[in-house]
């Protein structure tokens, strides 16, 4: 069987041959991978890649596997057609910016109208005891800003944009 | 003889609340915990013999609400409340309704407390006391023409501070005289709005500075001891993030130097109870007093590894008016210990706050010389409204390899699913090797974030692998149809990849 | 300098396979796990960095199979082997295959592990090294009338053991002399049965005695050294079940005596490698060599909590090659420490044995001197082919109310849920006024047996209540139907009650 | 709503009432608990009762409750008539032991036709490492021993009939 999955916007092709059973010959780029499985659970596994040991975490929706090995988390992609088109467009689209965590907006950055940088940070929002800087996910021009410097925010609304 | 407590109320959440209801169960004392709404499922309930709600999740209207809190302690019947750290523990005025109450403060009295607040005060007590503090202001600053004054006094580069500060708040580094009027106003500004007080003090800024804090302990009758330092200069945002003890820089002199002035700065304030004194250390091992900590520190354990001292069983027997059953000589620390505080934050995203339900919790505490000091389980849900401090972990060698190896084995086996954690970083700094030389100062973690991060490409491989197992295994037990269509994505993606590039 | 192994293989499984593959990945040393048919989920695969099938799940086919075992060290290029205890610890045969392979064994050469293992043998050596035995014979017993003269020389009561034996088998207490020869008789047949050798020697039976052992260290240079004892006494069948350090029966002169004797009896036999010598102590304080065992032994984390020495990083560096870091002057135990082996077992139905799957599982471990030692996780099945033992919990504390408050804390919170477990028995142990006050011999659990167990009465109130609590949620969610069904149960239930009467 | 629950042949009867939200007073014998609840998970509960925390984990199978209280295991039956009748009449009846484990059969101790106490222990059997007394769970006679001394059983093999 031949899977292809994305990771960090790179694509890596897999080929998986069963050898015997609870043998699987895995090809990744060059290299060739014998690997052998035990299920702890429908999401912990057991894997031995050539001789050595894995203890894997995973999980699955929405066409995304997050795959958690040594205490690292992998979001590993399974896109389907229409998805991969739809993610290159908005890529290039309007994006809000909104906030998973209620807390206090302490600083805004930017003013509408300014460009920004991806990763440059926008406020500085407060939550968890801590401060945070919200960076935009893109370069472009800030469209616009929701809150106002020390006002509360609730979790979901909408922070910025970004076009 | 003093008697024991019956019954203590510990008026604090998550992993500090659990240490101290353990204590408490050790001791035969009945530990009650309170509870906000956010935290009716919490580990600190479960672990309590009896529980009360306070409130809503909001601090303000739970764990600081003192009314609150003295109510349930007089309903319980409570003698005693054990702060532990942050909320209510350096709160005069709690210790003051306690006192009225006639319910214990497991704390030092008011007076200390106030003293050590309050950092232009408490710089003054020191230097009353011979205790060496950083050259810099005694007073606040009056004015802008004070501010000029002071500053030539004290030189460049300085720290202007806020006089009733901490956690680097209101804190300004000038290198140069032409930043100094606006970072004074800025500083000001920010100490305002975040202590309600806007006075500020200068200090002289102290080169490759080490952050060493020395942990006493003192009672009723005037018997204070030390029991060594921790180092704590691995900060990250003036926020701790690793503590060790002992020292790697220190050497054995300068380490019963400070345990000595540390003593006489408890002693100058007449204080009771655990406490820290916190030093800033130069390049040239002169130490200068930074600040006194009148509470239980969050990084506590690394000393009762060394020492084989509950800190928090002393604490209830000192507020219990017993005598400490060991003096100076009796402590005799052996080995090292380390604490990473694992927080539910992203390292790989500036450290955003990563709140949610841990999906898989599997804690390597228990091991030979491992310890943690964790506040959540299984099914929790970590909340949005307080510290995100999930767990310390804490190990012990009988050299510094040995406490760092095993700490590194350790983090190996934990295993917190479903939210982001800080885990992956401590790798980071612990392979590090200016950390394995034990050669860092408080700019370790700023040079290291400036550092490619060039781990994980092994896990990457086994993340990718077990995709594809996963995702072979069920197409094996789903319908033909669907591993057909898994299949001809390879050719639609090719497709796609290059009607993307053309966009 | 000796150079450290860069791989090893450990040929074991469980706990104490855990234990080793932990010490190896602190010491840089990748460790190779090996697994037989029903182990390929168990927690020692899972920790390993490289893992090997050996075979089926009986022992003699998999964990015993020695040309297996040696295969798969040769496969996987592991320098040594780590036999931790039970299967292949103490069997000669396989330390000289991995002497022929030039594989070390971690662990003793064969000759004093050939000496040890036979008991007749190891007497005649100990009454040479002026090691005291207790009073018996040094030979087998060569026949009935040889067991008379001998039985009279010995004196009532005495015991007959079997001379290869060990874990109570082939052995018999003779109180009068009526019963000599058909217990003799019976301990012969035993013997035979047990170890495919029926020698039998007899033993002065002590009153009231006490199984204390002594950890020793040996290196390839000569230098030995003990680390304290171990109170064994509680045992239950001749099992151990709960072991502390220091015994609360000893005084100090006695301890340094033992260990010293101790130090005698493995340089009589030119031991090197972890051991363990077991001494019989009667009531008057007098101690007698009773056997050696030449590994590394199930309860070695009691004497690691005190001293603060990894014994499984000794091992491995004395098979390396280097010297003990230490001396003996150097070895300064601190604090108490006590260990609870928690079996699959069920105490309120004989201690029957309960395989099977753990449903839920939440540890202890990791808390202010608590250290849990096990094999299993959530969701393992406990096998039926192997040793029933699913934990060590073991407490650490300053005193040894301390260290028994915490253990008592620390069981408290131990939930293993899906098997039964002996975690209930320990409770009753611990609370006991004799135990308390250390004031017990091995006769303690027979004794305790006796009693009514009084204790469980607020949890079954409590069970009650949650089974009503939840049958209640149920009804409230199910279809109201049902809920009046089970409320005319009350009624039918009265009259089936007045049936059965009548039957 | 009133509940009768069966835990080692004795009846406990309960009286539940819910006062207010999450607040149920329940009655048991002479006393009565307020109770409050907090579901951890299905089967686990943070119960709160009189004030006192108990961790409780509670799993419900063929009429009867598995409640895990503080390291001890209860139980407890919620018998529907004909489920008590029938029990009523199997302890009087023939009682067929069989093993849950494999194992060796170390020694016999009684024979066939041989009266028996209840408790008494019948064989030894060798499990887990350990030697077992198998003991009969009801006074009688000895009707059938199944397996011979020294010889192996496989899990759910007759060990022997009591009447």
């Amino acid at each position: 069987m031949n899977i292809s999955f994305w990771l960090d916007n790179v694509e890596f092709r897999l080929r998986l041959e069963e050898k015997k059973e609870n043998n699987i010959q895995v090809t990744l780029g060059q290299k060739k991978y014998l690997v052998s499985t035990e299920f702890l659970s429908a999401h912990e596994l057991l894997l031995n890649i050539n001789g050595k040991i894995y203890n894997i975490i995973i999980d699955f929706n929405s066409s995304c596997y997050s795959v958690y090995v040594n205490g690292r988390l992998f979001k590993i992609e399974k896109k389907s057609a229409s998805q991969i088109l739809g993610t290159q467009r908005t890529r290039l689209r309007k994006r809000d910016i909104k906030t998973s965590m209620p807390g206090r907006i302490v600083k805004i950055l930017l003013q509408e109208g300014d460009t920004v940088r991806e990763g440059q940070a926008v406020l500085v929002l407060e939550a968890m005891k801590m401060e945070n800087e919200i960076k935009s996910p893109q370069s472009g021009v800030i469209k616009r800003i929701g809150p106002k410097a020390g006002s509360y925010v609730e979790g979901g609304s909408l922070l910025f944009s970004v076009e | 003889m003093k008697k024991m407590f019956k019954k203590v109320l510990v008026a604090n959440r998550g992993e500090i609340a659990a240490r101290i209801i353990r204590a408490c169960r050790e001791m035969g004392i009945t530990p009650v915990a309170v509870y906000s709404e956010a935290d009716k499922k919490a580990l600190h309930v479960r672990l309590a013999d009896e529980a009360y709600f306070i409130g809503p999740s909001k601090p303000s209207q739970s764990y600081l609400n003192i009314d609150k809190i003295i109510e349930v302690a007089k309903r319980a019947k409570a003698q005693a409340i054990h702060p532990g750290y942050g909320f209510l523990a350096e709160n005069s005025i709690f210790v003051k309704s306690c006192e009225k109450e006639g319910i214990v403060f497991i704390g030092p009295p008011s007076v200390p407390m106030e003293i050590m607040g309050q950092k232009t005060h408490s710089r003054q007590k020191m230097v009353k006391a011979q205790v060496p503090i950083i050259p810099g202001t005694l007073e606040s600053i009056k004015d802008e023409k004070d501010l000029q004054l002071q500053a030539k006094k004290v030189g460049y580069p300085l720290l202007l501070k806020a006089s009733s500060g901490g956690g680097g708040k209101g804190m300004r580094l000038v290198s140069r005289k032409e930043e100094l009027l606006s970072s004074f106003q800025m500083a000001r500004s920010e100490a305002q709005s975040s202590f309600d007080d806007p006075s500020i003090y200068a200090e002289k800024y102290l080169e490759e500075p080490h952050h060493i804090e020395i942990q006493i302990l003192a009672d009723n009758f005037g018997n204070i001891v030390y029991l060594g330092e921790r180092e704590c200069s691995i900060q990250r945002r003036y926020q701790k993030v690793l503590e060790e003890t002992p020292s790697p820089f220190l050497n054995a002199n300068t380490r019963r130097e400070m345990g000595e002035v540390a003593v006489k700065a408890a002693a100058a304030v007449n204080y009771r109870n655990a406490g820290t004194v916190e030093f800033v250390v130069d390049k040239d091992k002169k130490f200068y007093f930074l600040e006194m900590n009148t509470r239980l520190q969050v990084e506590h354990p690394i000393t009762e590894m060394v020492t084989g001292v509950d800190l928090v069983k002393c604490q209830l027997e000192i507020a219990a008016g017993m005598a400490l059953k060991f003096s100076q000589e009796d402590i005799e620390p052996r080995g090292c210990s380390i604490e990473c505080r694992i927080y539910a934050e992203d390292p790989e995203n500036n450290f955003l706050p990563s709140p949610g339900k841990i999906v898989h919790f599997r804690s390597p505490g228990g091991g030979l010389g491992v310890r943690d000091d964790n506040g959540v389980y299984e099914g929790y849900e970590v909340p949005l409204e307080y510290d995100p401090l999930l767990s310390k972990l804490i190990t012990w060698g009988s050299t510094r390899p040995e406490a760092i190896q095993r700490m590194i084995r350790a983090l190996s086996e934990y295993q917190i699913y479903g939210i982001k954690t800080t885990i992956p970083f401590f790798k980071r700094i612990l392979l590090h090797p200016k950390f394995f030389k034990g050669d860092y100062n408080t700019h370790f973690i700023p040079e290291l974030e400036k550092e490619e991060d060039g781990s994980g490409e092994e896990e990457k491989v086994a993340a990718l692998i077990a995709a594809g197992i996963k995702s072979y295994t069920e197409s094996k037990a789903g319908p033909p149809l669907r591993s057909r269509q898994k299949e001809s994505n390879w050719k639609l993606q090719g497709r796609l990849r290059n009607l993307s590039n053309r966009l």
